[in-house]
């Protein structure tokens, strides 16, 4: 059973350990720093790795890939944001912030399946790294369009409020109703530059430097992931706490939409880009997983108005364990169907 | 016997990615500077813990005179109205030197 | 012209380790939030670093209305005469929105 | 009812190799403890970042009573001319246990 | 000479120049993070190979060490109360507070006996790492009972300023009187979380997912191991300045219950469990050195009334700089004439 | 040609990330303590290297490369202050904290010129190292004796305003006015104590202990290398943004004054002490760069009356990056032209 093989994996096992350390209220703390430093190392070596790789790729698969990229990227959210409404379970501002989410990317999920291919030794082509880059931003943009949408619907409501503030005071529309500079900061979030820049030196640098860089990328990751996930264990356990806030149909939610993601993915994947095996498995988990790096602060800033509780819980507490623990292997097995088939 | 100058010190707590925004208000409403202290805790919305990257509190202070804070504290709930969750409070400060804080 | 409320800032300075009691405290008693700063720092009981996980203080602030004030410190004095370390204090405050601390 | 003693809160705000002397400084003048907290921001000297080993504010606080604020606020004063950043002020709080600060 | 040889493993002289840094004042400081940092590595390292080791081993000698961890935790802080006491130098409170650290273990000396044994070639069973695990706990509920004991005794003069508390408000008993919380957080304790759940790791993973991680937690293990103790150096040279406000009959505690707790162990270890030169050396180790990281802050929350510069100063800036610098070899002298007799 | 080669080193490469990354604003951070984690690791590595050779070498040429570095770091900032008043854009204040900093060094192009020898081949001597140790402290001292005497024919003016210190106060010279705390503080500076100590520990080690080093100071030190270029890429672009108020006379300083550096370096290291190629080339690095880490903080005590703008605009905005593109390259082929010449 693939399920079994996944959970006896390292780094799902610490991810499990520090879920565990958590619920029987241990009083481990990772220090505040050190989740970033993991995943600035992670996308580094990733990026890296990437880059090196597609260098010696087809540009025309590569702009292919990116093209299933953005299209995952801009029509998720939206299945998303039309099923949220749909519930009625939400108002329209957390079913935009929420969506956002799963049109958007999880590295630690990404970087988790690709521990789980090379244990059971499948492999996999380089062009899922693009998508996983090109992936991170778009869907943050429509969580804003959907966002303004659903804000000029309410605008009734908020006017009055609004006429509160004394007119005389200089308008300070410093960056909220900046648009452009939202969009600016989704194409130069942390990540994204971290993940581009580094494939892109991975591309460029000569072969000897790069030789050197190898035992730091390689060795050490697998190590690294289980710290990073060990966390990740523990922020997931934390934010599965707030359950109950969330209601039974927000959860159901968290792991009916990742399905969704993961058979949409595996078509493209498979279908759509004649990936192996194990490169159509990555698509998927790309498709299925949800951001929670990248977008919560974009929301936070873009959708106050939506509760940072909600697309929290959903990405953190529920998606994501789902993902690490249940759905790599389903993803894999569904693939590995549809390649038979 | 050194002679005390009152001020107003704000304070505000806030989600870390709130930083630019407010530092560019203070600019443009002309305070003389401003600390930043990285925090986490508990509130309306939840707890935010101070996992870098993640989530993070800040507890931004600025000295400003009296007559420097009405604009700023407008901007504030402006931003309040909005939606943002920015926990405000001032108090009485005194000072050495006045001329730096106007 | 923002209208301003008077509000209490109760700050204490004491060992990490004293975290989740003080939280639990203060939720029993009823507070609207709490914000927790590292710190580290020299008193009565010698000199503290910020080494996370050996020891390290904390500066837990709350913000709080006068009335729900008085058990807070009830409690604060009950954990000094069993001879926990809880440097303490309070001063005034002004808030914008005071509903948000009630 | 807990009864509450006034003390002086004394708050500077300066680069963190400035450390060591002023609490050599505060030592010097008899008080009782200090707190100091990692902090980054701007002023009339630019931005300090919180990168540790480069550049660095801190805030460092001490409560005080009245009587021993003097001698400290004219020491700070002396370092300013010399053309030292340190951003003072102070404010008034109330104490649990004043014996403590004095 | 053994001891010489110790001096010069790297490990050893990097805590060496970190007391030396403290020492001449330098400015040097290692970011306060770091040393939590460093410590998750060497427990998941150690917890990992462990694991991985005794899932081959034998399980009646796994369960004998066990028991005889056991048997040192508990009895060894009884001895350290009843000799403080006898000195008439610290009150009860802090008799029971600085004895606890002594049954408890300290995983920094056990990690320098074990560089120390790999530089000289020497060989040991890999039970000593589970005696690791099970011993950070047991010796805080022995303090705790003490202390309880202690404040009985001592209650009398308690009541009246416990009288001064106006009765009608709630009683807060949240947790301080909470015995048992107080016990749940003996053993959910960061360090054995991460300890026991790394050997659980190390034992039911996968061959081909441990040896991707082997690099990890071999590889870089000693260069860790030297920045940590580089850092322990510093934090033992600013403890070892409160030496006079400790006294000379506590520091000498300092040094003789080591010895005490070193000779027992080395029995123990070679007799009893009938280890080889290099185990036996280890479980010498492991009873001779005291806690710094788990038990401190469990005495600061159930016995406040103990002063912790007495068993900070004697735990880190006594006995961790003599069991490095000097009880290691010492205890490896003597299990070797153990064995030649 | 060389300096293209350089730039596709992945270290300069990433120290460009890190500047593009600040320039089109994007929120990438590193955490405010990653930055001093790395380079504790990176002294530490290459001080073990570097004692590990030396202890293999001749130490008449140790003890002359000593000699020369003092010259080097006594001589330079003179040149440069000397410089700096004739242009009349700064006070002789100014004058002795800026050109103190280019007396000392940057460890951070030492080891990028060491990865781009490295890379293209070319052997080194392992005396320079002991000049990057030598180097740190001296400059400091000189800009504290330039200092002094700025003041003093200053003086006049400080009178009246000093006066206005209330005359019964104790005088608090706590060690502001401590010239030999401050020449203690130059020479206890953290990165020294790590430089100077890790080669003691490299010369002295036992080979079995060393040969357990190895990995952790090796194999993952390009990676850390680029991580830590990574981040002075930002803190170079952020610096670079006070180019104005810096103005041009003192930022073509920051570009002259390491070329007059290097020159010297070369001609020393060629010339003088007639170390290889690679050697002269490390030499030059040494005295056309300009310390960022050590020297600034020492200039913040012991010259308040300088504006720390300048100096760190200078040093970290425009000689370092100057040096890591350019420079590099620049004195590699200055010292193959000595050479063949
Ligand atoms: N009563 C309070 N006292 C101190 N800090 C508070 C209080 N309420 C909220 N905060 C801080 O403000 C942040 C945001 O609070 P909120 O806007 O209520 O979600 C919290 O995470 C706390 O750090
Ligand atoms: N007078 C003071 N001013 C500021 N902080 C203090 C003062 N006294 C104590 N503290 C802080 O409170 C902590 C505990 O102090 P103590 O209870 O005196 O051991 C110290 O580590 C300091 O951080
Ligand atoms: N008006 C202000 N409010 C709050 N903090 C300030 C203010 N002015 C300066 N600071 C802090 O003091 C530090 C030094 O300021 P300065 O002495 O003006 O260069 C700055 O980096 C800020 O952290
Ligand atoms: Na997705
Ligand atoms: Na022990
Ligand atoms: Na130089």
């Amino acid at each position: 059973m693939p399920s079994l093989e996944s959970l006896l994996l390292p780094a799902v096992l610490f991810f499990a350990l520090g879920f565990i350390a958590r619920v029987i209220k241990s009083d481990l703390r990772f220090p505040p720093d050190l989740a970033k430093v993991l995943s600035i190392y992670l996308l580094m070596a990733i990026g890296l790795h990437g880059g090196y790789e597609l260098a010696k790729s087809d540009m025309v698969i590569a702009l292919t890939s990116i093209i299933w990229a953005l299209v995952l990227g801009f029509v998720l959210p939206i299945i998303g944001y039309l099923s949220l409404v749909a519930t009625r379970k939400v108002n329209p501002m957390d079913a935009a912030a929420i969506s956002a989410h799963y049109g958007s990317v999880s590295a630690g999920t990404f970087l988790t399946a690709i521990a789980y291919l090379d244990n059971i030794g499948v492999t996999y082509e380089s062009y899922p790294m693009i998508m996983l880059a090109v992936m991170e931003s778009p869907a943050i943009v429509v969580g804003l369009l959907l966002a303004a949408k659903a804000r000029r619907s309410q605008s009734l409501s908020n006017v009055p409020s609004a006429g509160a503030v004394v007119p005389s005071t200089p308008v300070d529309n410093t960056s909220e109703s900046g648009f452009g500079s939202l969009l600016r900061d989704a194409f130069t979030n942390g990540s994204v530059v971290i993940l581009i820049g580094s494939m892109i030196i991975g591309a460029i640098s000569t072969p000897s430097g790069m030789s050197k860089l190898f035992p730091f990328i390689d060795d050490i990751f697998m190590g690294v992931l289980c710290l990073f996930l060990f966390e990740m264990g523990m922020v997931a356990a934390r934010r599965i706490g707030d359950f109950k806030k969330v209601g039974l149909v927000l959860a159901a939610f968290g792991i009916v939409m990742p399905l969704v993601g993961g058979v949409a993915g595996a078509f493209i994947g498979h279908s759509m880009l004649g990936f192996s095996v194990g490169g159509a498995t990555l698509v998927a988990v790309l498709a299925a997983s949800a951001s929670y790096i990248a977008v919560p602060p974009a929301m936070r800033l873009a959708v106050p108005e939506a509760n940072p509780s909600y697309y929290l819980t959903l990405s953190l507490g529920i998606t994501f364990p789902f993902n690490v623990l249940i759905g790599i292997p389903l993803y894999h097995s569904l693939v590995k169907m549809m390649a038979a088939a | 016997m050194i002679t005390l100058y009152p001020e107003k010190l704000l304070s505000i707590i806030t989600i870390s990615s709130m930083e630019d925004r407010l530092v560019s208000m203070f600019k443009k409403y002309g305070v003389s500077g401003f600390t930043i202290l990285r925090a986490r805790g508990e509130g309306s919305s939840g707890y935010e813990a101070d996992i870098s990257g993640f989530d993070s509190n800040i507890l931004v202070t600025v000295i400003v005179s009296e007559k420097r804070m009405e604009p700023i504290l407008e901007s504030i709930e402006r931003k309040l109205k909005k939606g943002y969750h920015l926990t405000t409070y001032i108090s009485d400060v005194q000072v050495i030197s006045p001329d730096k804080f106007n």
